[in-house]
Protein backbone atom coordinates (compact mmCIF):
# COMPACT_ATOMS: atom_id res chain seq x y z
CA UNK A 1 0.00 0.00 0.00
CA UNK A 2 0.96 3.83 -0.81
CA UNK A 3 -0.25 5.78 2.25
CA UNK A 4 -0.03 9.58 2.62
CA UNK A 5 0.42 10.24 6.11
CA UNK A 6 -0.36 13.66 7.31
CA UNK A 7 0.49 14.57 11.49
CA UNK A 8 -0.62 17.13 13.16
CA UNK A 9 -0.06 18.90 16.68
CA UNK A 10 2.88 17.76 19.10
CA UNK A 11 3.05 14.94 16.77
CA UNK A 12 4.16 16.88 14.28
CA UNK A 13 6.94 17.73 16.14
CA UNK A 14 8.06 14.45 16.84
CA UNK A 15 7.73 13.19 13.06
CA UNK A 16 9.49 16.52 11.77
CA UNK A 17 7.19 16.51 8.92
CA UNK A 18 3.27 17.21 8.79
CA UNK A 19 2.85 15.28 5.16
CA UNK A 20 4.86 12.35 3.72
CA UNK A 21 4.42 9.19 1.81
CA UNK A 22 4.85 5.53 3.14
CA UNK A 23 5.18 2.21 1.77
CA UNK A 24 3.25 -0.79 4.40
CA UNK A 25 0.86 -3.37 4.96
CA UNK A 26 -2.80 -3.44 3.73
CA UNK A 27 -4.25 -2.45 7.33
CA UNK A 28 -3.59 -0.01 10.08
CA UNK A 29 -1.99 -2.14 12.95
CA UNK A 30 0.72 -3.26 9.94
CA UNK A 31 1.23 1.28 9.26
CA UNK A 32 1.29 1.63 12.80
CA UNK A 33 4.26 -0.97 13.70
CA UNK A 34 6.04 0.70 10.23
CA UNK A 35 5.58 4.37 11.73
CA UNK A 36 6.56 3.13 15.78
CA UNK A 37 9.75 1.82 14.01
CA UNK A 38 10.58 4.94 12.19
CA UNK A 39 9.49 7.12 15.27
CA UNK A 40 9.48 5.25 18.73
CA UNK A 41 8.61 8.23 20.43
CA UNK A 42 5.03 7.71 19.11
CA UNK A 43 4.99 5.43 21.74
CA UNK A 44 4.74 7.99 24.41
CA UNK A 45 2.08 10.24 23.16
CA UNK A 46 -1.62 9.93 22.48
CA UNK A 47 -3.45 10.15 19.42
CA UNK A 48 -5.66 8.51 16.59
CA UNK A 49 -5.96 7.94 13.62
CA UNK A 50 -8.29 9.19 10.91
CA UNK A 51 -8.51 7.65 7.25
CA UNK A 52 -9.86 10.12 4.63
CA UNK A 53 -10.88 12.15 7.21
CA UNK A 54 -13.07 9.66 9.14
CA UNK A 55 -12.06 8.24 12.78
CA UNK A 56 -11.41 4.95 13.22
CA UNK A 57 -10.93 2.93 16.22
CA UNK A 58 -10.09 -0.03 15.54
CA UNK A 59 -7.89 -2.09 12.91
CA UNK A 60 -8.95 -1.22 9.78
CA UNK A 61 -8.32 -2.13 6.48
CA UNK A 62 -6.52 0.03 3.83
CA UNK A 63 -6.01 1.19 0.50
CA UNK A 64 -3.78 2.51 -1.86
CA UNK A 65 -3.63 5.89 -2.11
CA UNK A 66 -5.47 6.46 1.04
CA UNK A 67 -4.76 9.39 3.63
CA UNK A 68 -4.26 8.35 7.18
CA UNK A 69 -3.82 11.28 9.66
CA UNK A 70 -2.44 11.08 12.77
CA UNK A 71 -4.25 13.00 15.37
CA UNK A 72 -3.76 14.62 19.08
CA UNK A 73 -6.69 15.05 21.40
CA UNK A 74 -8.12 18.29 19.60
CA UNK A 75 -7.57 21.65 21.78
CA UNK A 76 -9.56 23.81 19.81
CA UNK A 77 -11.94 26.94 21.48
CA UNK B 1 -32.98 28.89 7.20
CA UNK B 2 -28.95 29.04 6.34
CA UNK B 3 -28.48 25.54 7.22
CA UNK B 4 -27.15 24.73 3.38
CA UNK B 5 -24.90 27.68 3.29
CA UNK B 6 -21.41 26.66 3.27
CA UNK B 7 -19.61 28.64 6.01
CA UNK B 8 -16.64 30.14 6.17
CA UNK B 9 -15.76 29.07 9.91
CA UNK B 10 -11.93 30.16 10.21
CA UNK B 11 -10.35 33.45 10.21
CA UNK B 12 -6.79 34.60 10.03
CA UNK B 13 -5.79 35.63 13.79
CA UNK B 14 -7.86 37.09 16.53
CA UNK B 15 -11.75 37.73 16.17
CA UNK B 16 -12.22 41.83 16.55
CA UNK B 17 -14.67 42.46 19.03
CA UNK B 18 -15.99 45.15 16.03
CA UNK B 19 -16.69 42.01 14.08
CA UNK B 20 -19.22 41.14 16.69
CA UNK B 21 -20.55 43.84 16.97
CA UNK B 22 -21.38 44.17 13.29
CA UNK B 23 -22.51 40.77 13.20
CA UNK B 24 -25.56 41.36 15.95
CA UNK B 25 -25.91 44.71 13.99
CA UNK B 26 -27.05 42.18 10.91
CA UNK B 27 -29.65 40.74 12.79
CA UNK B 28 -31.72 43.64 13.56
CA UNK B 29 -33.63 43.21 10.09
CA UNK B 30 -35.23 39.71 11.14
CA UNK B 31 -37.84 40.66 12.89
CA UNK B 32 -38.63 37.44 14.21
CA UNK B 33 -35.70 36.78 16.61
CA UNK B 34 -36.26 36.93 19.77
CA UNK B 35 -33.08 35.66 21.79
CA UNK B 36 -29.44 35.71 20.33
CA UNK B 37 -27.26 33.98 22.42
CA UNK B 38 -23.20 34.38 22.08
CA UNK B 39 -20.12 32.45 23.36
CA UNK B 40 -16.59 33.80 23.44
CA UNK B 41 -13.52 31.87 23.75
CA UNK B 42 -10.52 34.34 24.97
CA UNK B 43 -7.02 33.05 25.70
CA UNK B 44 -6.12 33.21 28.55
CA UNK B 45 -2.26 34.21 29.87
CA UNK B 46 -1.62 31.31 31.86
CA UNK B 47 0.92 30.47 34.06
CA UNK B 48 2.72 27.06 33.49
CA UNK B 49 5.75 26.28 35.40
CA UNK B 50 6.55 30.11 35.68
CA UNK B 51 6.36 31.25 32.46
CA UNK B 52 3.42 33.26 31.07
CA UNK B 53 1.63 32.38 28.08
CA UNK B 54 1.60 35.33 25.67
CA UNK B 55 -0.51 33.73 23.10
CA UNK B 56 -1.72 30.58 21.66
CA UNK B 57 -0.86 29.43 17.79
CA UNK B 58 -3.55 27.07 16.89
CA UNK B 59 -3.30 24.94 13.76
CA UNK B 60 -6.03 22.42 12.29
CA UNK B 61 -6.62 19.39 9.83
CA UNK B 62 -8.65 22.04 7.49
CA UNK B 63 -10.56 19.27 5.40
CA UNK B 64 -11.40 17.25 8.40
CA UNK B 65 -12.66 20.25 10.70
CA UNK B 66 -14.77 21.65 7.97
CA UNK B 67 -16.87 18.68 7.40
CA UNK B 68 -17.07 18.00 11.29
CA UNK B 69 -18.18 21.72 11.84
CA UNK B 70 -20.65 21.15 9.25
CA UNK B 71 -21.94 18.20 10.57
CA UNK B 72 -22.28 19.80 13.88
CA UNK B 73 -23.92 22.92 12.15
CA UNK B 74 -26.72 19.92 10.61
CA UNK B 75 -27.54 18.31 13.57
CA UNK B 76 -27.96 21.22 15.37
CA UNK B 77 -30.40 22.49 13.23
CA UNK B 78 -31.82 19.79 13.40
CA UNK B 79 -32.30 19.13 17.09
CA UNK B 80 -33.09 23.28 18.06
CA UNK B 81 -35.62 25.75 16.74
CA UNK B 82 -32.95 28.48 15.60
CA UNK B 83 -33.39 31.25 13.08
CA UNK B 84 -29.44 31.72 12.71
CA UNK B 85 -25.87 30.08 13.26
CA UNK B 86 -22.53 31.57 12.93
CA UNK B 87 -18.79 29.88 14.00
CA UNK B 88 -15.64 31.83 13.97
CA UNK B 89 -12.72 29.92 14.98
CA UNK B 90 -9.05 31.59 14.57
CA UNK B 91 -6.29 29.90 12.98
CA UNK B 92 -2.90 31.61 13.61
CA UNK B 93 -1.46 33.19 16.17
CA UNK B 94 -4.32 35.10 18.91
CA UNK B 95 -2.46 37.16 21.45
CA UNK B 96 -3.77 36.71 25.31
CA UNK B 97 -6.55 38.88 25.73
CA UNK B 98 -8.04 38.11 22.00
CA UNK B 99 -11.17 36.38 21.03
CA UNK B 100 -10.51 33.02 19.47
CA UNK B 101 -13.94 31.02 19.52
CA UNK B 102 -17.26 33.20 18.37
CA UNK B 103 -20.08 31.06 18.27
CA UNK B 104 -23.53 33.38 17.66
CA UNK B 105 -26.96 31.72 17.77
CA UNK B 106 -30.63 33.44 17.20
CA UNK B 107 -34.18 32.06 17.63
CA UNK B 108 -37.31 32.73 18.83
CA UNK B 109 -37.66 31.81 22.37
CA UNK B 110 -34.23 31.71 24.44
CA UNK B 111 -34.02 28.07 25.57
CA UNK B 112 -33.24 26.97 21.75
CA UNK B 113 -30.32 29.54 21.01
CA UNK B 114 -28.56 28.86 24.80
CA UNK B 115 -29.09 25.38 24.35
CA UNK B 116 -27.71 25.55 21.09
CA UNK B 117 -24.81 27.54 21.98
CA UNK B 118 -23.36 25.57 24.84
CA UNK B 119 -23.76 22.28 22.70
CA UNK B 120 -22.02 23.94 19.53
CA UNK B 121 -19.28 24.96 22.11
CA UNK B 122 -18.86 21.52 23.33
CA UNK B 123 -18.46 20.04 20.24
CA UNK B 124 -16.29 22.42 18.72
CA UNK B 125 -13.78 21.76 21.68
CA UNK B 126 -14.21 17.76 22.04
CA UNK B 127 -15.12 16.91 17.56
CA UNK B 128 -13.14 19.23 15.67
CA UNK B 129 -9.42 18.35 14.67
CA UNK B 130 -7.88 22.15 15.79
CA UNK B 131 -4.69 22.31 17.74
CA UNK B 132 -3.72 25.40 20.08
CA UNK B 133 -0.11 25.53 20.76
CA UNK B 134 0.59 28.27 23.90
CA UNK B 135 3.43 29.95 23.15
CA UNK B 136 5.89 31.64 26.28
CA UNK B 137 7.52 34.57 26.94
CA UNK B 138 10.83 33.34 26.48
CA UNK B 139 10.02 31.03 23.16
CA UNK B 140 9.16 28.02 24.32
CA UNK B 141 5.89 26.32 23.91
CA UNK B 142 3.36 23.90 25.02
CA UNK B 143 0.98 22.04 23.00
CA UNK B 144 -2.57 23.16 24.86
CA UNK B 145 -4.36 20.42 26.74
CA UNK B 146 -8.03 19.97 26.04
CA UNK B 147 -10.63 21.94 27.88
CA UNK C 1 -13.86 41.26 41.25
CA UNK C 2 -16.50 44.39 40.25
CA UNK C 3 -19.80 43.12 42.33
CA UNK C 4 -19.44 45.88 45.15
CA UNK C 5 -19.93 48.51 42.62
CA UNK C 6 -23.32 50.12 42.03
CA UNK C 7 -24.64 49.48 38.29
CA UNK C 8 -26.48 51.35 36.28
CA UNK C 9 -28.51 48.44 34.69
CA UNK C 10 -31.23 51.06 32.53
CA UNK C 11 -30.89 52.46 29.02
CA UNK C 12 -33.30 54.22 27.11
CA UNK C 13 -34.38 52.91 24.43
CA UNK C 14 -32.35 49.85 22.02
CA UNK C 15 -29.11 48.64 23.00
CA UNK C 16 -26.61 49.49 20.40
CA UNK C 17 -24.38 46.34 18.73
CA UNK C 18 -21.69 48.74 18.79
CA UNK C 19 -22.42 49.33 22.54
CA UNK C 20 -21.90 45.38 22.69
CA UNK C 21 -19.12 45.13 20.94
CA UNK C 22 -17.63 47.96 22.99
CA UNK C 23 -18.29 46.29 25.85
CA UNK C 24 -16.54 43.07 24.79
CA UNK C 25 -13.37 45.17 23.75
CA UNK C 26 -13.45 46.44 27.31
CA UNK C 27 -12.69 43.17 28.66
CA UNK C 28 -9.07 42.06 26.21
CA UNK C 29 -6.65 43.49 29.17
CA UNK C 30 -8.25 41.03 31.39
CA UNK C 31 -5.60 38.28 31.00
CA UNK C 32 -6.95 36.08 32.98
CA UNK C 33 -10.75 35.35 31.23
CA UNK C 34 -11.02 32.42 29.05
CA UNK C 35 -14.52 32.86 28.43
CA UNK C 36 -17.51 35.09 27.50
CA UNK C 37 -20.98 34.42 27.33
CA UNK C 38 -23.27 37.08 26.02
CA UNK C 39 -27.67 37.00 25.99
CA UNK C 40 -29.14 39.05 23.93
CA UNK C 41 -32.95 40.04 23.80
CA UNK C 42 -34.45 41.57 20.84
CA UNK C 43 -37.95 43.02 20.05
CA UNK C 44 -39.91 40.69 18.12
CA UNK C 45 -42.54 41.70 15.20
CA UNK C 46 -44.94 39.50 16.80
CA UNK C 47 -48.15 38.84 14.63
CA UNK C 48 -51.01 38.98 17.80
CA UNK C 49 -54.96 38.48 16.45
CA UNK C 50 -53.48 40.15 12.67
CA UNK C 51 -51.79 43.07 14.19
CA UNK C 52 -48.04 43.35 13.78
CA UNK C 53 -46.35 44.19 17.00
CA UNK C 54 -43.85 47.65 15.94
CA UNK C 55 -42.19 48.06 19.07
CA UNK C 56 -42.01 47.02 22.70
CA UNK C 57 -42.71 50.16 25.63
CA UNK C 58 -40.73 49.06 28.98
CA UNK C 59 -41.83 50.48 32.26
CA UNK C 60 -40.16 49.56 35.49
CA UNK C 61 -40.48 50.17 39.11
CA UNK C 62 -37.08 51.57 39.23
CA UNK C 63 -35.71 51.12 42.90
CA UNK C 64 -37.16 47.89 43.60
CA UNK C 65 -35.84 46.53 40.30
CA UNK C 66 -32.50 47.66 41.13
CA UNK C 67 -32.60 46.37 44.83
CA UNK C 68 -33.55 42.89 43.24
CA UNK C 69 -30.93 43.83 40.51
CA UNK C 70 -28.11 43.94 43.26
CA UNK C 71 -29.28 40.63 44.98
CA UNK C 72 -29.04 38.78 41.73
CA UNK C 73 -25.43 40.37 41.07
CA UNK C 74 -24.47 39.46 44.68
CA UNK C 75 -25.99 35.91 44.73
CA UNK C 76 -24.53 35.32 41.45
CA UNK C 77 -20.96 35.93 42.03
CA UNK C 78 -21.62 34.09 44.99
CA UNK C 79 -22.26 31.03 43.42
CA UNK C 80 -20.46 31.33 40.29
CA UNK C 81 -16.52 31.32 39.59
CA UNK C 82 -17.03 34.61 37.82
CA UNK C 83 -14.45 37.65 36.86
CA UNK C 84 -17.32 39.95 35.06
CA UNK C 85 -20.67 40.71 35.11
CA UNK C 86 -22.87 43.43 32.81
CA UNK C 87 -26.72 43.54 32.78
CA UNK C 88 -27.90 46.23 30.57
CA UNK C 89 -32.27 46.24 30.15
CA UNK C 90 -33.85 48.94 28.30
CA UNK C 91 -36.57 51.67 29.20
CA UNK C 92 -39.18 53.29 26.92
CA UNK C 93 -39.73 52.24 23.29
CA UNK C 94 -37.70 49.86 21.75
CA UNK C 95 -38.40 49.16 18.08
CA UNK C 96 -39.19 45.34 16.70
CA UNK C 97 -35.52 44.28 16.26
CA UNK C 98 -33.81 46.12 18.97
CA UNK C 99 -31.96 44.80 21.48
CA UNK C 100 -33.57 45.15 24.87
CA UNK C 101 -31.49 42.96 27.33
CA UNK C 102 -27.82 42.13 27.36
CA UNK C 103 -26.42 40.10 29.93
CA UNK C 104 -22.85 39.55 29.60
CA UNK C 105 -20.43 37.23 31.61
CA UNK C 106 -16.89 36.56 32.04
CA UNK C 107 -15.10 33.42 33.52
CA UNK C 108 -11.61 31.94 33.62
CA UNK C 109 -13.37 28.41 32.38
CA UNK C 110 -16.49 28.29 30.08
CA UNK C 111 -19.37 26.29 32.35
CA UNK C 112 -19.20 29.25 34.93
CA UNK C 113 -19.71 31.86 32.26
CA UNK C 114 -22.42 30.23 30.37
CA UNK C 115 -24.42 28.81 33.77
CA UNK C 116 -24.81 32.09 35.63
CA UNK C 117 -25.55 34.13 32.50
CA UNK C 118 -28.25 31.64 31.29
CA UNK C 119 -29.89 32.03 35.10
CA UNK C 120 -29.09 35.80 35.24
CA UNK C 121 -31.40 35.44 32.54
CA UNK C 122 -33.81 33.75 33.88
CA UNK C 123 -34.38 35.68 37.09
CA UNK C 124 -34.65 38.83 35.04
CA UNK C 125 -37.67 37.57 33.69
CA UNK C 126 -39.14 36.22 36.34
CA UNK C 127 -38.17 38.44 39.60
CA UNK C 128 -37.21 41.73 38.64
CA UNK C 129 -40.24 44.97 38.31
CA UNK C 130 -40.22 45.42 34.60
CA UNK C 131 -43.03 45.58 32.35
CA UNK C 132 -43.44 45.70 28.09
CA UNK C 133 -45.92 46.69 26.61
CA UNK C 134 -46.30 45.54 23.03
CA UNK C 135 -47.41 48.43 20.81
CA UNK C 136 -49.13 47.53 17.26
CA UNK C 137 -49.41 49.58 13.93
CA UNK C 138 -52.65 50.87 14.62
CA UNK C 139 -50.97 52.53 17.87
CA UNK C 140 -53.49 49.93 19.98
CA UNK C 141 -51.16 47.65 22.42
CA UNK C 142 -50.68 45.34 25.14
CA UNK C 143 -49.64 44.00 28.00
CA UNK C 144 -46.63 41.27 26.92
CA UNK C 145 -47.29 38.20 28.83
CA UNK C 146 -44.82 36.89 31.06
CA UNK C 147 -42.23 34.82 28.35
CA UNK D 1 -53.11 54.34 58.16
CA UNK D 2 -52.16 56.98 55.53
CA UNK D 3 -50.38 54.99 52.53
CA UNK D 4 -49.40 55.14 48.92
CA UNK D 5 -50.06 53.53 45.91
CA UNK D 6 -47.90 52.77 43.19
CA UNK D 7 -49.61 51.01 39.93
CA UNK D 8 -47.87 49.52 37.65
CA UNK D 9 -48.62 48.04 34.03
CA UNK D 10 -52.13 47.09 33.01
CA UNK D 11 -52.95 48.06 36.95
CA UNK D 12 -52.00 51.48 36.09
CA UNK D 13 -54.40 51.88 32.86
CA UNK D 14 -57.16 50.32 35.05
CA UNK D 15 -57.10 52.54 38.10
CA UNK D 16 -55.99 55.54 35.49
CA UNK D 17 -52.96 56.89 37.54
CA UNK D 18 -50.10 55.34 38.84
CA UNK D 19 -48.97 57.09 42.20
CA UNK D 20 -51.66 58.51 45.08
CA UNK D 21 -52.22 58.62 48.45
CA UNK D 22 -55.18 56.58 50.54
CA UNK D 23 -56.47 56.08 53.68
CA UNK D 24 -57.29 52.49 55.05
CA UNK D 25 -56.62 50.18 58.10
CA UNK D 26 -54.11 48.72 59.43
CA UNK D 27 -52.93 45.48 57.17
CA UNK D 28 -52.82 44.88 52.92
CA UNK D 29 -56.31 42.61 53.46
CA UNK D 30 -58.16 46.09 54.65
CA UNK D 31 -56.07 47.67 52.26
CA UNK D 32 -57.16 45.45 49.42
CA UNK D 33 -61.12 45.59 50.56
CA UNK D 34 -60.87 49.54 49.94
CA UNK D 35 -58.94 49.58 46.88
CA UNK D 36 -61.52 46.73 45.24
CA UNK D 37 -64.25 49.27 46.09
CA UNK D 38 -62.96 52.81 44.20
CA UNK D 39 -61.81 49.47 41.19
CA UNK D 40 -63.97 46.83 40.85
CA UNK D 41 -62.10 45.77 38.09
CA UNK D 42 -58.99 44.93 40.13
CA UNK D 43 -60.64 41.83 40.74
CA UNK D 44 -60.72 40.95 36.89
CA UNK D 45 -56.67 41.26 36.68
CA UNK D 46 -53.78 39.40 38.39
CA UNK D 47 -51.40 41.00 40.44
CA UNK D 48 -49.07 41.01 43.79
CA UNK D 49 -48.37 43.24 46.25
CA UNK D 50 -44.58 45.18 47.33
CA UNK D 51 -44.45 46.60 50.77
CA UNK D 52 -41.95 49.20 50.72
CA UNK D 53 -40.36 47.31 47.55
CA UNK D 54 -40.72 44.02 49.33
CA UNK D 55 -42.84 41.54 47.89
CA UNK D 56 -45.63 40.05 50.69
CA UNK D 57 -47.54 36.80 50.19
CA UNK D 58 -50.30 37.19 53.12
CA UNK D 59 -52.05 39.63 54.81
CA UNK D 60 -49.33 41.94 56.64
CA UNK D 61 -49.31 44.66 58.97
CA UNK D 62 -49.06 48.22 57.50
CA UNK D 63 -47.72 51.33 59.05
CA UNK D 64 -48.21 55.12 58.49
CA UNK D 65 -46.03 56.23 55.25
CA UNK D 66 -45.47 53.29 53.96
CA UNK D 67 -45.63 52.86 50.06
CA UNK D 68 -47.67 49.75 48.36
CA UNK D 69 -47.53 48.64 45.36
CA UNK D 70 -49.54 46.77 43.03
CA UNK D 71 -47.41 44.69 40.04
CA UNK D 72 -49.02 43.01 37.24
CA UNK D 73 -46.35 39.75 36.35
CA UNK D 74 -42.98 41.32 35.50
CA UNK D 75 -42.74 41.00 31.54
CA UNK D 76 -39.04 42.27 31.09
CA UNK D 77 -36.07 41.08 28.75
Amino acid sequence: MKITILAFGNIADLTGKSSWKITCGNNTKDLLQTLHGEFPELHKVKYVLAINKKLILMNTLLNDGDTVALLPPFSGG
Amino acid sequence: MEQNKIKNVFVNGAISPIFVGEAIAKHTNKKNIGAHSIFLGQVRCDLIENNSVVAIHYSAYMEMAEERLHEIRESIFKKYNLICMHIYHSLGRVEAGGICLFVFTSSIHRKDSIDACTEIVERIKNEVAIWGKELFEDESFVWKNPA
